[in-house]
């Protein structure tokens, strides 16, 4: 890479050429306060908060999208270039409901921050604030467009990273907005609920669908037996929410709060991911052997599916019939546990703690009821579970560590790895290959398809038989890989698909980045992925199959993998749905 | 709408296949609101379903191009359309008065269309007939020197017609 | 083979000839300004007074539109162009004027003094 | 009384300089000698641009030129030309030019004979859906010229060479335009023509398309070629349907006659242009809004670099260029860069084509030499204020120029000049406003424009101009406050420094140059609640003066029955009723009623 010379306040540098101010500034250790930039989307120049000054030049220059060239003299902090910052942020908080303390993202709000940064102590120019009615329509995603800067890294996301194209500017000038199509409600439109939104607004303009003030009056009635379930990813990033690293695994600490908020049993939702293997394992092995349609791909994702009902119809008869690990566990709850407690299942409240927004969708879906009750009453995400915590005054950090409740605690590193893109992979190939060839698979961590590229592929022998294997996170790079099936059917016999990117890692339910980081860091992404790993390394039983609980609920309740009980009620079908969507072929969005 | 307008559909139907010949053809989306609009009089929801369905573009991006552009109509317009040149030379010389007066006449602001369905009133940039300031164009006539008394008599006589 | 510069005065002279054919050589050529601001003005009344006139047998008159020549306040404009005369300019022609263009400029070769564009 | 020969003389600087005043007493003289005055019209021209051949007389009718006339020539044209209807072959000059045809017709009508045509050449005087009409006045053979003559780069060279700036308002030089694309190495191209004339009181490009819409097409076939484009995209607005008609006609024309399309006249140069359609919004006459309109995005700017010369539409390598610009070419290609650059200023060269309106005699459309002053176009060719009024204001560059007092009308035309004393050049919307007119509210009115068309993308143009807006609506509905006049500096400038597109940067200007040119009509209004050209309404009053005669009109109009009187008889307006919605003015057919 050539270098050249700049100046940045009037002291050399020799930095790369080829990049942009800000990427050279960063590097530098300036960080130019920024705003609709984000490292994972394209350039947008929109807010105008980077704005720094350049010599020669009339106007400011938006350092995110300006290149950096030889001799080139970068102004970042003058007088002039403050006040010009600080009026800009003031404009857009002039725009900006001022309910700082009655928000949700109060002290996590990067607006909030900008105009701490910039200095802000005076307004000049209040005026007019836009109006709209807050969308409360989804069961997974509030959007109030009143809260909204106008960056558009949501706009972005939902098209370059996900494909969805649900979200759009509409309207222009003072008047513009974001909107799903023809301003309908969010539940109406192809939203896939994944809640990628949530994470990369720098503001309140989505947030998820909050039911911690439904649980509350729950968690008060004595008459009621409260269980809550967990997701692998949940520890792996709860602490974050607490100040803590990235990676920093909260599992046992996870249980010891939710036992003080006053949760009867805590259960793991990683068991019932074993229990997901068990049946999907199985379900593969039956398709290999001709009875359904290859390459079967994974169901355990729920923006995921709601993606395949809208946007690959053609792909239904290809997704596992298998519930989602959360659905097998409160269905599980509902049944076989009602019966070991003799309770009723509707005296038992079903909560399921989740880094997911779209498990709030999923927890909702009619066709996953057991008996005419759903298997969970309840999602709560990571972020909420953290206030909860931290409402009720519990020390997470330095509280002692307690273990998950028997009988659906104990779970396998398989279970765990879950969490992370190409986990149900690897955790399915674990057992399947065992369930097929009768002898134990030697190197179980499967590298080829872990990290963080968009589509992974890898393959396994199994008696001789070569199984190909593909793995994609994100719904942009599921609909690249659907789009290769297209073109070659008998390319993959097995193919996982997360809808978040790094997968439930980065769920949309997940903390905030901190004020030092970014949202959808990927250094972040793979610490969570790391501490999964991790645990998985951790535990002796390794493999889905071997869980002794398993192993007991088979005997006890179900029989066997893909038995009539099993399919009763671990299994499901999906359906093509209405509104359908467009994913078109060569669009850029701008 | 689109049921019982066959010939209206199957017409933007052809346009669009014709479009989808060329290559690059999802560039030619504001070509086909136009069209669309010019056989519907505005772009109904269900329109521009057909359009992203056909044409392989995402809704939410079609409803932003229809939003941004003000040529575009998401709700049907009155018989008449009077648009008021609000150019600077119409500006300078009194259109601001008389857009007062047709605004009170007819009870309706910009954008906004008459109970009846009779007049909607628009404004516009230049109809490049600075020369006759102040002018509005009531459908495809231009009325230009306009005083407030001049189109308060415009309007009558177009009511009239109606009656 | 033509060059394109050979193509091109080919063609202008195939031009010029067909000019000629459609009766530009008449003693009185005709031009009415028909652009949108001229339309506005009224010019098209103006146009279809000069056609019929020749429909009904106006002879040796080359009548032609012509886009917008500027002069906004006095549309719409008409042209009436003689060779060996320096050509006439009409501004703010009605029908009424049309009529009287034909019948005293045209017809009788007087020039109508108090409506020319000076 | 009917004049027969008309003699006009170039009343340009360079003629001027050669003694053209002279001349012309001298012919006035020699004129009244042969008692000829009554059959002689004398005319004097702006520039004619045969500078190097001054002074120049032209003789019409037949337009015989005369160069480098001196005094004692004079008795010897009038006695052989006039009188024996000799034309003096001694004294002519072959200066066939382009634009001669326009001035054969038009060349004594003192508003045009101030003017230049060169972009303008064939409008009013072809007919615009007659590609022979444009073949006869040499159409195409620009084209024919370069694809026989010249190398592309040899044609980048010859725009360059002339000087021409891009007409669209920046001034941007052509040639290095040109030049930036055509080195670009890519097998697809495109060229583009903007015709998204969206300011307010602009119709320059209408015009041009309406009235020679081949010397557009022309022009950009040349451009295509220069820069190895394969393909063109006009684009505009909607709102031009008769513009599109014509577009449309003359590009199937073209086509038919193998202008346009594969092979054009026998070369190997293949070109075709396609017109797409704005649907009304203003910003997609910025660049990188109009290649996204033209792919069908919303007309949203874009961060530059890239620029569209690299990445222009579907990121390939584009030249745009505005309608005005294109026209020029072919006559550069003709006339040749360096006749060309012979017109003008030292760094604004050829002529500019302005939408003349507001309150002005002469309400038109005028191409002038760069350079002429602006009092000359408002008093020469515009013929001064209508109505005995007074002069107050010169708006150029529409709703992205500014306002210029009296002070400034003898500043030249060109790029930098204008934009010295606080306006631009702009697109070509020339406004006259005169002591009627409120400075603060003109201002609000293009800030109510700017902020409406307004993309909303970047924060300071979407929410500053809303901001100053209603610092401005405040300050003429009488509400503005200490302060004020300081906070639209403020955000005025920083709206023009950190805006992301040239709508966002150009907005603040109107309200920043009447700041600086008539800051005391916003001290008035905000000071002393006052509006000195009666325009804000909440500032005014009415009174009824003696010329009631007692109609009562005005009673029955006013809503709050703050008019007195009986029927025949004064009528009075009780001043702490009355809330100044003017209908009582309206009203009145008797001139009665006063603002005051």
């Amino acid at each position: 890479m050539k270098k050249i010379k700049i100046t940045i306040n009037d002291k050399p540098y020799e930095v790369d050429d080829g990049q942009t101010i800000m990427q050279a500034a960063d590097k530098l250790g300036f960080r130019i306060p920024r705003l609709c930039y984000h490292p994972k989307l394209s350039i947008e120049g929109a807010c105008r908060v980077c704005i720094v000054q350049v010599e020669g030049m009339r106007n400011y220059v938006a350092s995110c999208a300006y290149p950096v060239s030889g001799g080139m003299k970068i102004q970042t902090n003058t007088e002039e270039i403050r006040q010009a910052r600080r009026d800009i942020v003031e404009l857009i908080l002039d725009n900006h409901p001022e309910d700082c303390h009655t928000c949700e993202r109060d002290g996590v709000c990067e607006l909030q921050r900008l105009a701490h940064l910039t200095g802000m102590r005076h307004r000049h120019f209040e005026g007019e604030k836009k109006h709209y009615d807050k969308d409360l329509s989804s069961s997974s995603v509030v959007r109030d467009p009143n809260k909204c800067v106008l960056c558009g890294r949501c706009v972005r996301l939902c098209s370059e990273v996900q494909n969805v194209f649900a979200l759009g500017h509409a309207h222009r000038g003072f008047r513009t907005v974001v909107v799903p199509a023809y301003n309908m409600p969010f539940k109406d439109s192809v939203c896939t609920a994944c809640g990628q939104c949530i994470n990369v607004c720098p503001t309140a303009a989505f947030v998820e669908k909050n039911f911690t003030q439904e649980l509350y009056p729950k968690m008060g009635d004595t008459s009621l037996i409260k269980i809550a379930q967990v997701a692998p990813s949940v520890r792996a990033a709860i602490g974050e929410a607490f100040g803590l690293e990235p990676g920093r695994t909260m599992e046992l600490q996870t249980v010891a709060a939710l036992r003080r908020l006053g949760f009867d049993y805590v259960f793991d939702t990683q068991f019932s991911a074993d229990l997901t293997i068990m049946e999907e394992a199985s379900e593969f092995l039956e398709r290999l052997q001709g009875k359904g349609k290859l390459p079967m791909i994974t169901s355990c994702s729920s923006a995921w599916m709601k993606c395949v009902e809208q946007f690959h119809p053609d792909f239904l008869e290809n997704i596992s019939t298998c519930k989602s690990p959360m659905s097998m566990m409160g269905a599980i709850i509902r049944t076989y546990f009602a019966e070991k407690i003799k309770k009723r299942p509707e005296d038992i409240v079903s909560v399921a703690v989740m880094c997911c927004t779209a498990k709030k969708y999923e927890a909702a879906r009619p066709e996953l009821m057991v008996n005419g009750l759903p298997g969970v009453d309840m999602v709560i995400t990571t972020r909420e579970i953290a206030w909860m915590i931290k409402s009720a005054g519990i020390d997470f950090v330095n509280i002692k560590g307690e273990n998950f409740d028997e009988p659906l605690g104990l779970s396998s590193g398989a279970g765990a790895i879950f969490g992370t893109t190409g986990g149900v992979m690897e955790a399915a190939l674990r057992t399947a290959y065992e369930l097929y060839t009768g002898e134990t698979l030697m190197d179980i961590e499967i590298q080829d398809i872990r990290g963080l590229k968009g589509v992974k592929v890898g393959k396994v022998v199994m008696d001789g038989k070569e199984i190909r294997v593909a793995v994609a996170h994100g719904l942009g790079n599921a609909s690249k890989l659907l789009d290769e099936v297209r073109r070659d059917p008998n390319k993959y016999h097995f193919i996982e698909i997360m809808g978040c990117p790094g997968g439930c890692v980065g769920g949309g339910g997940q903390p905030y980045a901190g004020s030092n980081s970014i949202p959808l860091d990927e250094e972040c992404l793979k610490k969570r992925a790391e501490a999964l790993y991790g645990l998985d390394r951790s535990k002796t039983i390794r493999r889905s199959h071997q869980n002794p609980d398993i192993q007991r609920i088979y005997k006890e309740f179900l029989g066997r993998p893909l038995s009539a009980t099993a399919h009763r009620i671990l299994h499901t079908h999906y359906q093509a749905k209405k509104p359908c969507g467009i994913i078109p072929r060569e669009l850029q969005v701008r | 709408m689109i049921q019982t307008d066959d010939v209206k559909l199957t017409e933007l139907k052809n346009f669009m296949a014709e479009i989808k010949k060329r290559e690059r053809s999802e560039s030619q989306l504001i070509a086909i609101l136009h069209k669309a609009q010019e056989l519907y009089g505005y772009l109904g929801n269900d329109v521009m379903d057909e359009i992203a369905a056909t044409m392989n573009i995402p809704t939410a991006h079609i409803w932003g191009v229809a939003t941004f552009y003000h040529y575009f109509n998401l709700k049907p317009k009155g018989k008449h359309v009077i648009s008021v040149c609000l150019g600077t030379a119409c500006y300078v010389k009194g259109a601001a008065q008389i857009l007062e007066t047709i605004k009170k006449e007819l009870k309706i602001a910009i954008g906004e269309t008459t109970q009846d369905r009779f007049f909607t009133l628009e404004e516009t940039r230049c109809l490049g007939t600075c020369g006759l300031a102040p002018v509005m164009m009531i459908d495809d006539k231009v009325y230009g020197n306009l005083t407030s008394k001049k189109v308060v008599e415009i309007l009558h006589s177009l009511a009239h017609e109606h009656e | 083979m033509l060059t394109p510069l050979e193509t091109v005065k080919k063609k202008r002279a195939e031009a010029i000839n067909r000019i000629v054919g459609k009766g530009y050589l008449s003693t009185k050529r005709v031009y009415v300004g028909m652009a949108t601001c001229e339309i506005a003005a009224g010019s098209k009344d103006v146009m279809e007074v000069f056609q019929t006139a020749i429909k009904n047998g106006l002879t040796d008159v080359y009548l032609s539109q012509k886009g917008c020549a500027g002069r906004c306040n006095l549309e719409p404009t008409v042209e009436v162009i003689e060779e060996g005369l320096v050509p006439v300019k009409y501004g703010r022609v009605t029908r009424d004027m049309a009529h009287q263009i034909i019948e005293r400029h045209l017809k009788k070769g007087e020039i109508i003094e108090e409506w020319v564009i000076r | 009384m009917s004049r027969k020969y008309s003699i006009t003389i170039c009343d340009g600087p360079t003629c001027l300089h050669k003694k053209s005043k002279e001349l012309e007493s001298a012919i006035e003289q020699c004129l009244k000698e042969h008692a000829l005055t009554d059959k002689v019209r004398i005319n004097l021209s702006g520039c004619l641009g045969m500078c190097g051949k001054g002074p120049i007389l032209i003789v019409k009718p037949g337009y015989t030129i005369y160069g480098s006339v001196t005094l004692g020539d004079v008795a010897e044209i009038i006695e052989k030309h006039i009188i024996k209807k000799k034309p003096v072959a001694r004294l002519a000059i072959e200066e066939d030019h382009l634009y001669n045809r326009f001035f054969r017709i038009f060349g004594d009508v003192n508003f045009f004979g101030k003017q230049l045509r060169i972009v303008l050449r064939n409008c009013g005087i072809i007919d615009p859906e007659s590609i022979d009409d444009y073949l006869s006045v040499r159409g195409y053979e620009a084209l024919a010229y370069v694809l026989t003559q010249m190398k592309p780069l040899d044609v980048v060279e010859e725009v360059k060479k002339s000087g021409l700036r891009g007409r669209g308002g920046a001034g941007f030089p052509t040639g290095i335009k040109w030049q930036l694309t055509a080195r670009e190495k890519n097998s697809e191209k495109f060229v583009i023509c903007n015709a998204d004339e969206g300011d307010p009181g602009a119709f320059m490009d209408r015009s041009t398309i309406e009235g020679d819409p081949h010397s557009v097409i022309e022009g950009m076939c040349v451009g295509g070629y220069a820069v190895g484009a394969q393909k063109g995209f006009i684009y505009i607005r909607a709102e031009y349907p008769l513009a599109i008609k014509r577009l449309e006609k003359a590009i199937a024309d073209a086509k038919a006659e193998g202008f346009l399309g594969d092979k054009i006249m026998g070369s190997d140069f293949s070109f075709d242009i396609e017109i797409r359609l704005g649907a009304g919004a203003f910003v997609c006459g910025e660049e990188t809004a109009l290649i996204h309109s033209i792919e069908g995005h919303r007309g949203m700017p874009r961060p530059r670099p890239p620029y569209p010369s690299v990445q222009g539409v579907f990121n390939k390598p584009t030249l745009i260029n505005n309608v005005e610009t294109w026209a020029n070419i072919p006559v550069i290609i003709l006339d040749g860069a360096e006749w060309f650059k012979s017109i003008g200023t030292e760094k604004s060269k050829g002529t500019k084509v302005f939408a003349l309106a507001g309150k002005i005699k002469n309400t038109g459309l005028i191409e002038v030499p760069m350079g002429i002053t602006l009092r000359s176009i408002i008093y020469d060719i515009g013929g001064g204020i209508p109505n005995n009024k007074k002069f107050k204001a010169l708006q150029t560059g529409g709703p992205s120029g500014g306002c210029l007092s009296e002070e400034y009308l003898d500043t030249k035309i060109d790029y930098e000049s204008l934009a010295k004393v606080g306006s631009i050049m702009g697109s070509g919307g020339m406004i006259v406003l005169d002591e009627d007119t409120c400075m603060v509210n003109i201002a609000k009115f293009f800030l109510e424009f700017t902020e409406n068309e307004s993309c909303g993308k970047c924060a300071p143009c979407r929410e500053g101009t809303k901001r100053m807006l209603e610092i401005l609506t405040r300050i003429t509905e009488g509400k503005g406050e200490e302060g004020d006049i300081n906070k639209l500096q403020r955000l005025g400038k920083l709206i023009q420094k950190a805006s992301l597109c040239g709508l966002g940067q150009s907005a603040p200007n109107p309200v920043l140059s009447t700041l600086k040119n008539f800051r005391s009509e916003y001290e008035e209004h905000i000071k002393e609640k006052k509006c000195r050209a009666k325009v804000c309404s909440t500032l005014l009053g009415y009174e009824i003066s003696e010329k009631c005669i007692g109609c009562t009109a005005c009673k029955k109009v006013c809503p709050t029955g703050a008019i007195a009187g009986i029927q025949k008889s004064l009528h009075v307006i009780d001043q702490s009723k009355c809330i100044r919605c003017g209908a009582c003015f309206e009203a009145c057919k008797f001139n009665a009623i006063k603002r005051i």
